[in-house]
């Protein structure tokens, strides 16, 4: 296959391939993986990498003098490097985490920190309060909501949330009369896990900078499916996770402006972020090491650079291409069944490759449950977006969300079944 | 159309007991209750036991809540299969049950104290489920002890 | 080999064969690897636990009904429970984090959470502020030391410090002193990743409980190298790494107390941690999901399942006092080496297998080099134990730190080198 | 003994100069100055960039400080080569020497400009040892950027 012709069924069957979890029976039937949403699968070139760092190089990183300590951490920070090209952003910006969870709480917890003096003189700008504002959206994922309301309320801060339209979109109008002077940061995601409304980045940006507020980017949704160049979205810090992208479990990425994470306050402390601790005090290093306290996930880093080179190989462009292919086939297929209602809004345009739906008299697990009954893993449940259902007036949903090495007709075989599942459970109309 | 598999796991009798939801409705008045909910997919579930006059027997449970077939179908179950039984008996009903839940497909010996609500053994197949069959079950567990505590 | 028998060298040698990393030649000599307490090789049943989960079962765990997610769960619940059984715990008793250095800075957010007034009625136990007292000791390394600085900075409590005496064991006197009626918490390591020195626990305890303070034990240089029951030991947290002991990089351990779990304050927030979100507030899940937010490192957790069934496999027991004749016999080589200095205790009864030196007129870094020469690969540094080389006199040591995996043939032949050292860089005495 | 690789990373002009240590001690009166730390093993150095009158030429280097063997000799090749030289020739050097460091055993073209501190060249195969040897020579970085400040 080539690199500049578009994924078809063909290409995505040789990069299934290289997926051995994809390759298995389920239920009496071939697994039809659809929840990468959820967790991608991995191939084996990075399950390959992983496990030659840890036969062969395996050792402490940036702490270690002797021949693996120094190859170790020379694949460690070759691997940042790799992540620091793929965002767009400068090696020093990079700072490994456990996932973008965590990378989301580094933030809320460093400004908490700096709230309470901690961080001297350079930390100062971060500092909130009662009267500072905290803005985020009514269709975030937890990890990208909790964080706020928790910083909110250790610092007295408040927090206000941008609703969303009955398409899933953000209503601009509602977000230009919430940005105002008091806002210090706005918080939103760049694709909705569940909507798939790929959000205005651009316009939330100039909101946020004619307010002089920082900008926070969820990009555990973007990153995976399309090119996403940090420094040209204009943002100040953004999240995602290498397992969602390919990668291992258990890393994940926070970029941040290198000026900013100069000047913000720790988050994590122990060994290896610091330059001079006495029993009173600890100096730190710079970013991104001040970030690191502890030994780091290294065969996982190392693990998401050979992810990189994969998704590299594919293209970003093609993948992204392919799956709003794959979603607007899906779109089409499941608004044609009766009693289906699908989730976000209808411009494909707006729209990642994910489509969330409801069955109408179906509760969402036992949607799953029939299809998992034919091989068809998906996700059901409110998907870690327990506003956003609620607003769009569902508790759970049933989301397909594929990735370059899923087929069309693993997309017609879960419309088949959605044909079919109201009938199942003896609604008929 | 589903496996074999998946027919054993929606029954007629559960598919049945999930759409009459015998039981539900709460009272008005103030009954020993518990309140349970399933993290993953917000499913919940409100539930009353509500005792003769000496407290020894059940009358009936009550309940509200919102669930997929399976939570619903085996909240109905427990409804019928507890209405008259002592109190007493119910901790080892609700053991049994859970037994059977936890039988990953095995089932147990003797199933017949559950009545209608062994149906609910194909669940026990599909681990993910059980948390979904034993809601209400654990809504009863709360409501006894909470009326143990008075 | 017997599980009864002593580790022999010929029973380490069989054991050595089961880690790729060690059948390696480093600077033309077989890697004698020494620094496994910075972190320790993996055998390849470990590797290929992980592999296995992520060829045949990787999928999202605790969020997705369909057939992987469910036996994705399952082993990774297992993985819960394996630990739980290895150090004596209940299930819900274990808290997965990235790390030991996570999990010591969880229970130091944890209070502060509490101390801001977060985590309601229940958590006031943990507040702490002005006039209380946190005490540590001079011997830490960093990661149970720096998180307790911040701690006391952002709540306003004071921190004391336990000194340690010239051989590097704690003055227990000065310990009963410090432990008044205001200290809330007592922190400090079961096993010093540099001194040797295996502290005294039941009388720290006991000191502890006397004033009703907590006790936080950090597990990282014990739970790898010998029996630990956290009951028996009585302690209310512990925190260990699985890189140190056979696991994955990224998967640490956080023990506590069911009860007390319960009621501290969530650190890191997101998904898959709460009952019910609102806009404005969130509802938690009780322990160990609460402290569990966002995707785990599940294939790391199921590998250092795979490690404790490797240990016990082994036998903690055979482990311990295999490393404490390797220890002694590297103890008794240097110490009689003119030049040469031991840090810590002489009595073997106080020590770990672990042995930290200086030598005279040649810095570690240049000892350390020496020793890769020959494929040796130990740790030169402070080893993240600042205050502790500054309390015995040295900038930075050379440490050589045996598993059950080393042979006495390689103890010798760093005793040879560092009988060797002080001449080459021209010494003479 | 050591290998041919050690060897020729410890040669003798080496472990002399780290004995010397030319330069070392500070001056009491104020000059541009600055401290490098390498965390990891905690050795640091203080150098202070002493010039003639003019403030064009180096006059010598001053320094205090502690490290390793490569840390202490780099200092004492340094301040060897700066001797007498144009400030404005510094830059360049050290721009050398760091190309050096970073050239993992393979060498500059020319490194004569570099003098005897070229000795160190063993080190650049050494990755973990690179900052010792940069040590002094950032050190001289930041005691130029501070001279440049004012
Ligand atoms: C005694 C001790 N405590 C804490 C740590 C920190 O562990 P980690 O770096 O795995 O978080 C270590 C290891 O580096 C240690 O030896
Ligand atoms: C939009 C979005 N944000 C945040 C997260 C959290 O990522 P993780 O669980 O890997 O920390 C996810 C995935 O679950 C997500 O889809």
């Amino acid at each position: 296959m080539t690199q500049n012709l578009p994924i078809d069924d063909a290409a995505a069957a040789v990069y299934a391939a290289d997926f051995p979890a994809l390759d298995q029976e389920v239920n009496g039937h071939r697994l039809a993986y659809l929840d990468s949403g959820a967790t991608s699968q991995k191939p084996t070139a990075v399950l390959d990498a992983e496990r030659d760092f840890y036969e062969h190089h395996n050792a402490a990183v940036h702490r270690g003098a002797h021949t693996l300590a120094a190859l170790a951490t020379e694949r460690f920070e070759d691997a940042r490097a790799k992540v620091a090209g793929f965002i767009g952003a400068d090696i020093d910006e990079v700072v490994w985490t456990s996932g973008a969870t965590e990378a989301l709480n580094l933030i809320a917890y460093g400004i908490s920190n700096a709230s309470a003096g901690l961080g001297g003189e350079s930390a100062r700008r971060f500092a909130i309060g009662a009267g500072d504002v905290i803005v985020t959206t009514e269709g975030e994922h937890h990890a990208n909501l909790i964080p706020w309301q928790e910083l909110a309320a250790r610092t007295g801060a408040t927090l206000r949330v941008i609703p969303v339209l009955d398409d899933a979109t953000l209503d601009m109008d509602a977000a230009a009369a919430l940005i105002t002077s008091e806002v210090k940061l706005l918080a939103f995601t760049h694709v909705s896990n569940v909507s798939a409304v790929i959000n205005p980045v651009a316009e939330l940006v100039a909101l946020a900078r004619a307010v002089g507020a920082l900008v926070v980017l969820d990009a555990c949704q973007s990153v995976p499916h399309m090119g996403v160049n940090v420094r040209e979205l204009d943002v100040d810090f953004a999240a995602f996770s290498g397992h969602k992208m390919l990668g291992p479990t258990g890393i994940g990425v926070l970029y941040g402006r290198s000026e900013l994470l100069n000047a913000l306050p720790p988050f994590l402390t122990g060994g290896s972020m610091i330059t001079t601790v006495t029993l009173e005090k600890a100096e730190y290093l710079p970013a991104p090491q001040r970030f690191e306290a502890g030994t780091q996930q290294v065969a996982q880093a190392i693990g998401l650079a050979a992810a990189i080179d994969y998704l590299d190989a594919v293209g970003l462009d093609r993948i992204h291409e392919r799956e709003a292919d794959l979603g607007a086939r899906m779109y089409r297929g499941a608004a044609a069944i009766p009693g289906i209602r699908v989730l976000g809004p209808s411009d494909a345009a707006l729209r990642s490759g994910v489509v969330a739906l409801d069955v109408e008299g179906v509760h969402a697990h036992d949607v799953g449950q029939y299809l998992d009954d034919r091989g068809i893993a998906i996700r059901v449940g409110h998907h870690c977006a327990q506003p956003l259902h609620r607003r769009l007036g569902v508790t759970a949903s049933t989301r397909i969300s594929p990735y370059f090495y899923n087929t069309t007709a693993e997309i017609d075989a879960v419309i088949d079944a959605l044909g079919e599942v109201r009938a199942y459970f003896g609604l008929t109309d | 159309m589903g496996s074999p598999e998946l027919a054993s796991l929606y029954q007629q009798v559960i598919l049945e007991a999930s759409k009459q939801k015998h039981g539900f409705g709460l009272r008005p008045e103030p009954h020993p209750s518990n309140h349970q909910l399933n993290p993953t997919c917000g499913d919940e579930i409100t539930l009353q036991l509500v005792t003769d006059s000496s407290g020894e027997h059940v009358e009936k449970l009550a309940w509200e809540g919102q669930g997929c077939s399976i939570s619903m179908a085996s909240a109905s179950l427990l409804t019928d299969l507890t209405a008259g039984l002592p109190v007493a008996e119910l901790p080892e009903r609700i053991g049994l049950f859970r037994e059977l839940m936890q039988s990953k497909g095995a089932g147990v010996e003797d199933d017949e104290p559950l009545g209608d609500a062994a149906a609910l053994e194909g669940v026990s197949r599909y681990i993910a489920r059980v948390k979904c069959a034993m809601l209400a079950w654990t809504a009863l567990e709360g409501a006894m002890m909470e009326s143990a505590a008075k």
